[in-house]
């Protein structure tokens, strides 16, 4: 029996012991895990994220953040679990690496401010590094759903990092592929193809959504404050309980520009953010 | 069901299970969310507060070690104020029993934190946080010295009716020591553990793991220790204990009980299982109805350490 | 491969890795088995001995906690008359590194202790036990007390040429202070910790799980601790440091070289894999292969502190 | 690569990571675990023990010690790995109780002072309670080959505990079982049919073997001592690293009667004692 916690304004917090449904290798360093959770997956949002514990015990100790990356349906297309994309990084992610089906996962969601779903006729613009790919596969359908024209600026090292883009092109996302050893689409940053298309865009409204390692979520920001296109950043603290208790998750945000920055639970006040909040230099 | 009510002085909680400070935000969040009915818990303990706000630490602030975590949030908190205004009508809306850890960079801030707190209605008692770790004008400075023990207890103790509980740092040759210090400047009970002054080092970069450098130890690695000081505090001193550190269990929080704690208070297991506190009462329950025990009283500090009987 | 060998004070080490006392028996045990070749450590401590041979605590003696243990063994020994007679010409002949842990209850024990093995070929160097925590009246009582430290450290001094390491206790506020008062009373280095007194508690039986009661923690669990404490060591003292405390692995090891160790010692990790010893210089190698560091003494204390260049 | 260390005098203790061929389930309690690993089980002998670590990590942190139950050897005879009869009472005998076949467990061993195989005339009598019928199938088979009559004395709460008696049978041993209920064999403790049976024995000579719960053994040690026969108990005292390093694991003995008592270490001096030598006061 999972634990669960309605409120409100807020879908229900719950804790599943979720049974792995399939664990499917990409390459040595990732794997997509499917979890059944069908009280999480019910309620969960584009954007949000679930805390795992790969075992029970000491080791590890602390449940680790992931974003949801697919919402699994059944038949009737009612929701009955979730899929992680797991990037090896340590204990954890090297356990949900090796995990068999018919093993469980404690999953607790789902978690976090979700992204704003925009609408046309302003276009969605989102711009993934490596794993940040994770949250954007929801966001995607929640804007395809709305008639929204999704583009996905999508960089790794090299072709065979670049997983999963064709989940994306099949849900009707265009890709703009980028890669450091030019192996695929153009060679160096993501940052190369979307100043680019931003310089070229002409009149077209666009909204940025960025999920990676810091120095590109970074430059996107920069990006998106030149052009003057709003930019929301999925951020990847350490979390010790996503649930606002500990503190440890905070980012230096300044509500106003030129305003006294403060630090902000990224659990709660996030992890998705206006990039134009985020103290850039402290992170 | 038992009766798992118990008393920490002249405080009487529904039962022995507290919300640890630093570890359940201001309650709130956990109730606005859904998850915790704070009328549900013994207590909960509120995130250290100043006179001030105060920002913090950089991050990174928490690190993993084993069978623990490292912490060095440096008391970012709302200041005592907003905390009146914002959070504690809320609190008591929802009928949480709301114990303040209250910190101070003076001896005239703990008072005028403590008094502030006991000028409103809906603070249970006042937890005197001398044993943070984590900032060097913080009270550690106090708790590290017999006399500073004293001297903040008998401070504070004049300026409020509230129970008034010190929370030990076990960074102390001789922990007991301090809790008769404290007995002695006129607390109500005493609270221990606090975090133990650790580090952690990111070999490949030759750097603290922490922004702070250093940090607390919590979690399961120190219940040992402890235990091993709840008892030795309970041997020494007659003031009512409330045991911390470690406890992920009814069975742990157990440990605490029989050697000398009248409740106990849970953190770094709260940030793995947030509904971790339905089970540490069904599980004190259970134990109490399998061995017949009819109050916790009956359990607290009964130890039994005469030598076994062997046949 | 990589240089490994350092130096603790007068003391030459082909590798930092010793052996902790009490985790190795005499050293013979893990040669006879052939599990373990002596010569290829960078040294051995060997169990903590007294004058006489002690008989211990009865069991059960050890216990399991979270990514630690309890002990209270009771320094079970055969005295140091029979251990240069029975072990040391074994020792001598295997090319072991052989430090002896020296126990006490008086400042004369541990000066007889010291001499006796000082008559003798075949020791590398004396570490005197003021830190167990499991006998009332062997070395604590001075590990605990500056004045004891500099008295026992100083006296023995006095009767000995050998390398002199007093053993320090986790168990006090401020452990630095003691590792400058045996820089004052003469000691050529210092190494810590020893282990944490703490309990463990059977709630079925409400009886300690420990015949002793207490016993000291060690393991992984106490490694963020020891590696503060070795740190604060480093910043206050000249005195060479081994670093001891929950070390499995060689970057467990090297968080205490950079912290400001010259060497270490690994005790409860050695219980779970008696093999360990190859895989830390094997993983020391590669990672001062990898990083370019020459010599182990361009790592120990290279710690940076300084905050954070963010760009 | 396992780890191995040979010496002159002794087979060589390995650490190797085996391979879980078979786990058993006999009863919520019981299973048996057959691990694969060849070095190990080519040098055991009857009542040599092997530490066992279900997994890698600090949860549980120590190794446990556990009797060799079995030897498995492939169609040519040679020793391919071993069995553990497994009980469940904490962390490790949980895990090793749920573990699957391809899992892994780290194995060191072989480990302690095996039994001495007593030759005709000479009758062995094996007296075993519950768990404490493990090392009891490799002394069978060391026995038999020397055409020893073996006897084991077998003795559970109730007949569904009494598990791998068929195995004991199937060997050619004669078998006297017990149970606390009376559902098979004698009612009461095996120490019934065993006083019976050392009352009738005539001029027999009978060398008894135990190992089970400690009274148990302490029974069948004085029942030894009362009828002058030679009783090799094996004891199960808690181990740190069996291996003679941690002085965890000592019981106190007596070299002669009235003698000094002094604390050993059972798992290098043991696990296999003369049942005389040990003070059974304090056990
Ligand atoms: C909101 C959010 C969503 C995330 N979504 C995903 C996802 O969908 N897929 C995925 O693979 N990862 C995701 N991450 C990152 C993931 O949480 C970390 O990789 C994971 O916590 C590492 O745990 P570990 O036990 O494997 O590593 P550890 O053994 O704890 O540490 C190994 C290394 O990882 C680093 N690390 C620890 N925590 C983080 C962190 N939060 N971010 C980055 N590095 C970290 C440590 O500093 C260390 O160097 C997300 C993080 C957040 C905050
Ligand atoms: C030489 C030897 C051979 C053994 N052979 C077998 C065997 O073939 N099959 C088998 O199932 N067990 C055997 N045991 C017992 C087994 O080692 C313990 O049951 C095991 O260590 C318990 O570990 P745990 O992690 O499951 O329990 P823990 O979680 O560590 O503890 C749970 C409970 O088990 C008790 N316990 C801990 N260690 C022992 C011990 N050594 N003996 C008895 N109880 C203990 C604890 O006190 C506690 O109450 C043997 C022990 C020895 C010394
Ligand atoms: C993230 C974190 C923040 C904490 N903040 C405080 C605090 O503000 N005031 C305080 O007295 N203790 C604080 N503590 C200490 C806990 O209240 C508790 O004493 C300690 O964590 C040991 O208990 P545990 O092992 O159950 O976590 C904090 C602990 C953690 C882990
Ligand atoms: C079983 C056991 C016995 C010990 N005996 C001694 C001893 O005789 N003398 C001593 O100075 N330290 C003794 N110690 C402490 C260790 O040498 C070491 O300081 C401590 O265990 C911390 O290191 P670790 O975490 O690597 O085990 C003992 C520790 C254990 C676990
Ligand atoms: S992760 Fe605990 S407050 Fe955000
Ligand atoms: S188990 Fe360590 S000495 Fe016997």
């Amino acid at each position: 029996m999972p634990h669960t916690a309605a409120t409100r304004d807020r879908p229900a917090i719950a804790d599943v012991t979720a049974r792995v449904l399939a664990n499917t290798h990409l390459s040595d360093d990732y794997n997509v895990l499917a979890l059944a959770a069908p009280e999480i997956a019910a309620g969960a949002r584009p954007g949000q994220f679930v805390m795992l514990k790969p075992r029970p015990g000491h080791d590890p100790l602390l449940r680790r953040p992931f974003s949801i990356f697919e919402i699994l349906r059944d038949a009737q297309g009612l929701p009955t679990g979730l899929t992680i994309l797991n990037k090896r990084a340590g204990r954890t992610t090297g356990l949900l690496a090796g995990i068999a089906p018919g093993e469980s996962v404690a999953c607790l969601g789902p978690l976090g401010r979700p992204f704003e779903v925009v609408d046309p006729p302003t276009e969605a613009w989102m711009v993934a590094g490596g794993v940040g790919l994770a949250p954007f596969a929801t966001l995607a359908d929640a804007l395809i759903a709305r008639g929204t024209a999704v583009t996905l600026f999508y960089g790794a090292r090299r072709d065979a990092d670049l997983h999963c883009a064709g989940a994306f092109e099949r849900r009707g996302v265009r890709i703009a592929c980028s890669t450091e050893d030019g192996s695929r689409g153009d060679r160096g940053l993501v940052t190369v193809p979307l100043a680019r298309a931003l310089e070229r865009r002409g009149g077209t409204a666009v909204h940025l959504y960025a999920c990676g390692p810091t120095p590109m979520m970074r430059a996107v920001a920069a990006l998106a404050g030149r052009h003057g296109c709003r930019c929301d950043v999925s951020l990847e603290q350490v979390m010790g309980c996503g649930l606002g208790g500990c503190y440890s998750c905070v980012v230096r945000v300044r509500e106003t520009p030129g305003g006294t920055p403060r630090f902000v639970r990224s659990c709660s006040d996030g992890p998705v953010f206006d990039a134009a909040r985020i103290v850039w230099e402290e992170l | 069901m038992a009766d798992l009510s118990t008393a920490v002085g002249p405080l009487r909680l529904a039962n022995p299970f507290i919300a640890a400070s630093g570890c359940f935000g201001y309650g709130n969040e956990y109730a606005d969310s859904g998850l915790v009915d704070l009328a549900a818990l013994g207590a909960i303990v509120v995130k250290g507060l100043f006179l001030s706000a105060r920002e913090g630490h950089p991050p990174p602030r928490i690190v993993e070690t084993p069978a623990g975590m490292l912490n060095a949030i440096g008391l970012q908190g709302i200041g005592v104020r907003r905390f009146v205004d914002e959070q504690l009508p809320a609190l008591r809306a929802r009928g949480a029993t709301v114990i303040v850890n209250v910190c101070g960079t003076t001896i005239d801030e703990y008072c005028e934190v403590s008094r502030v707190l006991s000028d409103h209605e809906g603070v249970a008692a006042l937890e005197l946080n001398i044993s943070c770790p984590n900032i060097r004008e913080g009270g550690i400075q106090f708790g590290c010295s017999l006399a500073g023990t004293r001297d903040v207890v008998g401070a504070v103790r004049k300026v409020t009716r509230l129970p008034v509980m010190p929370k030990l740092t076990p960074n102390v040759t001789d922990v007991a020591s301090f809790a008769r210090a404290a007995e002695e400047a006129g607390a109500d009970a005493v609270s221990l553990v606090n975090t133990f002054l650790a580090m952690a080092i990111d070999v490949e970069t030759r750097r603290p793991k922490l922004s702070n450098v250093m940090g607390g130890l919590s979690g399961p690695a120190i219940r040992p220790i402890a235990v091993r000081m709840v008892h030795e505090c309970r041997q020494r001193t007659r003031l009512p204990i409330v045991g911390i550190g470690g406890i992920a269990s009814a069975g742990d929080a157990l440990e605490f009980i029989i050697a000398g704690a009248s409740a106990v208070q849970v953190g770094t297991a709260n940030f793995v299982d947030p509904f971790i506190w339905g089970k540490l009462t069904a599980g004190l329950d259970a134990y109490m109805t399998r061995h017949g025990v009819a109050r916790v009283a009956d359990l607290v500090g009964s130890l039994d350490t005469s030598p076994q009987a062997r046949t």
